[in-house]
């Protein structure tokens, strides 16, 4: 791979939690304005690359990391980085909707300006955009000022994709988003995913062969088999359904992997 | 891009508080008259004291977990109406002065009391100023601290596993003892091991119920608060012998059990 | 072998009338969105919540009819339960676990050791026997606690989303153990899911929320 | 779909004797702690009740403290008012120094101390809850006094145009100031472990959000901590204020316990119905007794009181907050 100077990228990144290697030498490149579903079998370390793209991986106790996450050319384990910008530059969403339950549906929207500082002029002209941008306005703009925990599990999630938006990051990290929710509410945040790949980067953790076919362009497929997770494989969505390079690649994205 | 100030601020304040706790401890320490340390030890006013410390406290411990934990237990799962009253009762005497509470329990218990009499008359009982009287006030000061904490512990755990327990066809015993009783054993150790420190430290309930007779029922608190004015120095140590055992036994306890209940 | 579900269930304010119909042998898959009250049925039918009105009969037992005032307590329906939250002992590792209901029921500890060891590796899960829930990936919780719900070679099954976590390979696994072994020993389950592939798997009937 | 509101049903439960045995045991123990607190306000009230009725509302506003003379020469007369007065000054002074030196180090135990430092220091404030007072009150005596004299006369000099912080006469020693100091010193430690207990609670995913979202810790703290244990702290500062309200020996050995009602927090007099009783019941005669086992009771009513609050703020914070 050559060496990226726009979207994200990593070289040789390794991770532990405490002794236990959970993932080894992963290099890939996540283009501008593309989705990347990241796939493979539970325990391949899937999760653990996502929480080290934005620094969210050294809040586990004992954890350790080595290796390089390159965000526009530049390291963001550098020296002289601030992670809570780069956390603000490159958002993310859990598996698990987690909006803050003290706080009102429009307040959980501009939650991260308070956190990461940002002033704004027009809190409720962004609260509308951002909620638009996720696919929620038609359904809560009427009631901004209810508790976050009155909506329901799909539409939770996709007020913490928007409440994500309102920093205006240029990485989305999905983390199994739809993982908790029904089909209803998972073919909403795929339609928000796509939309909103339009002019952000977006990474997605999903165990779903189908979802990931849905939404992605590019994807890679990790394994762990037995040892530390590793990258098998990553490439167009299309070619990786299709004409695998791998063969384990080609068992598991036909189910009958072994 | 530098880390912002306040979590500085923030440290700073704490590690002061820190240090604010842990003066008292400190200065005992430093002032102990250590030349004389072996010498008052060894007197015997100090070995019966002690002595009847750490038998009355080791008891009251026990009792106070006997009655605790199922105590807590009722008031963690119960659901009837009365249940917050009945916990506000149980946490009062944490906050009652204790002497207050052993005239109280003189006035039931005492050889003319209101219980104490029949006790007297019929079984030729009498409760005050004798060992089980130490252990009585001990249990009646120590048992809201071991209630609180495992009340609470009780509380956080999830109700879910309880639930998951009895599909499998456990019964509520079988669910108690081997899933409520686990889930929490780090509160339930911390929590005896504070009744058990409220109990070697108990003073005004037990000087009440007990009085202070050298040898019989005078125990570390008293014998420390009696000598203050008199034998400064004799009090000290009695002091540094109740801290480091008290924290001795503590720490030992925390070092084997209750490191389960961290994070 | 027969599960009959006409009532009312509630949790808190949510109320919803459903019947639901299970024969010897079948798997039901209960399908709905969030909210649709999927999991409230499984609570119902496991003993951890009341019908409102309405009849719960499993072969021919009242175990839920509160018009008469039956009611069956969880520990005596003898259900299999796999919740969706999973629910693991923390305290008890994979195969203790799964030993926690035989030793309820009284069998004797290397007996229920040798079952749960078997029930594990059914489910592929013998690898990590010895692990604590908490240091085990959301995939293999799920299949403990399968485990743990098939272990006792239970009368009714109840499974709430039981596959959500687990990988694509063992998930097809499963699509095949499951029917087998409710044929086998003649049982009856009730499987929540979000998988359309799921329901035109393997199950005979489906009720919908 | 229609929703039929049914009328809510009675669950009967089948049991085995094992059970019965267990439900036995657990309904016996709660029932031996009741009665005996039941018993104990039973006792106080029976023996003050003669002291209510003779000296009725005076009771509470009186500030004289008199056995009056055996001889009959001089009639006995009992009022609480600077007690009473003194044991809230005594007890706010320790509540608000010790409680957000407690949130302080509770929030940097959970989420700022390198491990190395955390199991030590946890350790430590969980031993020092073990001191008993008897020791505190030796400690603040001999040794805590003549700083926190240094203290009183440094915030009297900067804020003594402030009514509260005056003193009429320039002596510092055994203030409700200084006793404050004491008793804060006393319940950091509770207070801190119950607010840790709570911190620790914090739910991960939602802490997970806000450094996701580039929040420092601090905001992490401010948006997700701090709100979800509030209630946990309201009950942490009411049993230390419990704790403040009921501490004898310590507040005895450091406060100057002067029959008249006092909110100059530095000068050398103030009052604690809990020292009052300890210090007079010694040598009190039978109907003093019975005035101080009334003095008494008035505490034992305020601390339920105290309790009932903070238990209904925990609960309606608690239906709020889930």
């Amino acid at each position: 791979m050559s060496q990226p100077t726009t979207g994200l990228a990593t070289r040789g990144l390794h991770a532990w939690f405490d002794k236990h290697h959970a993932l080894a030498d992963v290099s890939i490149h996540f283009p501008e304005n593309t989705v990347t579903g990241l796939i493979g079998p539970s325990g391949c370390g899937k999760s653990t690359f996502l929480r080290l793209l934005n620094r969210m991986h050294e809040f586990i106790p004992k954890s350790a990391m080595a290796g390089e996450v390159l965000f526009n050319g530049e390291d963001i384990y550098g020296a002289d980085v601030d992670p809570t910008e780069i956390r603000k530059r490159i958002g993310m969403v859990f598996q698990k909707p987690n909006p803050f339950p003290s706080m009102t549906i429009g307040e959980n929207v501009v939650a991260g300006l308070k956190l990461a500082k940002v002033k704004t002029s027009n809190k409720d002209d962004l609260i509308e955009e951002c909620l638009t941008r996720a696919g929620l306005w038609k359904e809560v703009g009427s009631r901004l000022k209810a508790p976050a925990s009155s909506l329901s599990g799909g539409q939770q999630q996709r007020l913490c994709i928007a409440r994500a938006l309102a920093l205006k990051p240029e990485v989305l990290l999905m983390d199994e988003p739809c993982s908790a929710l029904d089909p209803g509410s998972t073919l909403r945040v795929e339609e928000t995913i796509e939309q909103l790949s339009e002019n952000m980067t977006i990474v997605i953790v999903t165990h779903n062969m189908q979802q990931a076919a849905r939404v992605s362009d590019y994807c890679a497929f990790f394994l762990s088999g037995g040892g530390p997770g590793r990258l098998i494989e990553a490439d167009e969505t299309s070619k990786i359904f299709s004409s695998p390079q791998d063969s384990r690649t080609a068992d598991y994205v036909q189910g009958r992997f072994g | 891009m530098r880390k912002p100030s306040t979590s500085l601020g923030l440290r700073a304040i704490a590690l002061f508080a820190f240090i604010l706790v842990a003066l008292p401890l400190l200065s005992i320490f430093i002032r102990t008259p250590w030349s004389e340390l072996g010498n008052i030890a060894s007197q015997k006013t100090t070995r019966d004291a002690l002595f009847i410390s750490l038998e009355t406290s080791v008891i009251a411990a026990i009792v106070a977990a006997l009655l605790g934990v199922p105590l807590s237990w009722m008031l963690a799962r119960s659901t009837a109406r009365g249940t917050s009253l009945v916990r506000t009762i149980c946490i009062v005497p944490m906050v009652l002065p204790p002497v207050v509470g052993g005239i109280a329990l003189l006035t039931a218990f005492g050889r003319r009391g209101v219980f104490g009499r029949f006790l007297y008359d019929w079984w030729g009982v009498s409760l005050p100023f004798t060992r089980t009287a130490i252990v009585i006030a001990q249990v009646f000061v120590a048992l809201p601290f071991l209630v609180l904490a495992v009340e609470s512990a009780f509380r956080q755990l999830d109700t879910g596993l309880e639930d998951a327990a009895r599909t499998m066809g456990a019964s509520p015993l079988r669910v108690f003892l081997r899933v409520a009783l686990p889930g929490a054993r780090g509160s339930i150790v911390a929590g005896i091991a504070l009744a058990w420190a409220r109990s070697l430290g108990e003073f005004g309930a037990s000087i009440t119920f007990a009085g202070s007779f050298p040898g019989k029922t005078q125990t570390l608190p008293m014998a420390v608060y009696e000598l203050v004015a008199t034998d400064y120095r004799a009090s000290l140590v009695m002091s540094l012998i109740l801290v480091v055992i008290s924290v001795g036994v503590i720490a030992t306890m925390r070092d084997r059990w209750m490191t389960g209940a961290q994070r | 072998m027969s599960l009959e579900l006409h009532g009312t269930v509630h949790r808190g304010d949510f109320q919803r009338h459903v019947d639901v119909t299970a024969d010897n042998g079948e798997v039901v898959a209960i399908v709905g969105a969030n909210g649709s009250g999927k999991s409230t049925v499984i609570h119902t039918i496991a003993g951890l919540a009341a019908l409102a009105d309405g009849s719960l009969i499993v072969n021919d037992t009242p175990w839920d009819v509160p018009a008469n005032n039956q009611w069956v307590s969880p520990e005596q329906r003898g259900c299999g339960v796999v919740f969706q939250d999973v629910r693991l002992f923390p305290h008890l590792n994979a195969v203790q676990n799964v030993m926690f209901g035989l030793r309820s029921g009284g069998v004797k500890r290397n007996d229920a050791l040798e079952r749960a060891m078997e029930t594990l590796s059914e489910v592929d899960a013998h690898a990590f026997a010895l692990r604590t829930p908490a240091s085990l990936s959301g995939g293999e919780r799920q299949r403990v606690a399968l485990a743990r719900a098939l272990v006792m070679k239970p009368r009714v099954l109840l499974l709430d989303e039981p596959f959500s976590a687990v990988d694509e390979r063992s998930h097809a696994d499963f699509l095949q153990l499951l029917p087998r072994i409710v044929r086998e020993t003649g049982a009856i389950a009730l499987m929540v899911t979000h998988d359309h592939s799921d329901v035109s798997a393997i199950a005979s009937r489906v009720v919908g929320l | 779909m229609e929703i039929i509101a049914p009328d809510k049903r009675k669950i009967a439960v089948r049991r085995g004797i094992v059970d019965k045995a267990f439900r036995g045991v657990v309904t016996a123990g709660s029932m031996i702690s009741l009665i005996v607190l039941a018993l104990i306000a039973a006792f106080l009230l029976y023996r003050g009740f003669e002291v209510f009725r003779d000296f009725g509302l005076k009771f509470f506003t009186s500030s004289k403290w008199d056995a009056g003379a055996d001889d009959g020469s001089i009639a006995p007369s009992f009022g609480v008012a600077p007690m009473l007065v003194g044991s809230v000054v005594v007890a706010t002074i320790a509540i608000s120094i010790a409680v957000p030196f407690a949130v302080v180090m509770a929030l940097f135990l959970c989420f700022y101390a390198p491990r190395f430092l955390r199991r030590p220091m946890t350790s430590v404030l969980d031993l020092v809850a073990a001191v008993p007072s008897v020791i505190y009150g030796i400690w603040g005596y001999a040794i805590l006094m003549p700083h926190a004299k240094g203290w009183a006369e440094t915030i009297n000099h900067w804020l003594g145009w402030i009514w509260i912080f005056k003193v009429p006469v320039p002596i510092f020693e055994r203030s409700p100031f200084i006793a404050g100091v004491l008793l804060a010193i006393m319940i950091l430690p509770i207070v801190t472990s119950v607010a840790r207990e709570v911190y620790s609670q914090a739910p991960q995913d939602q802490i997970d959000a806000a450094y996701g979202l580039g929040g420092t810790r601090w905001g992490a703290m401010r948006t997700v901590v701090l709100p979800f244990g509030k209630s946990g702290l309201v009950g942490g500062a009411m049993l230390g204020l419990g704790r403040a309200l009921g501490e004898t020996v310590a507040v005895y050995l450091v406060l100057n316990l002067v029959f008249k009602v006092n909110f100059q927090i530095l000068a050398s007099a103030g009052g604690s119905v809990a020292s009052l009783i300890a210090s007079r019941f010694g040598e009190a005669g039978p109907y003093e007794l019975k005035a101080l086992m009334a003095a008494g009771l008035v505490l034992f009513i305020i601390t339920l009181i105290v309790n009932f609050i903070a238990s209904s703020i925990v609960n309606r914070a608690g239906k709020s907050q889930r």
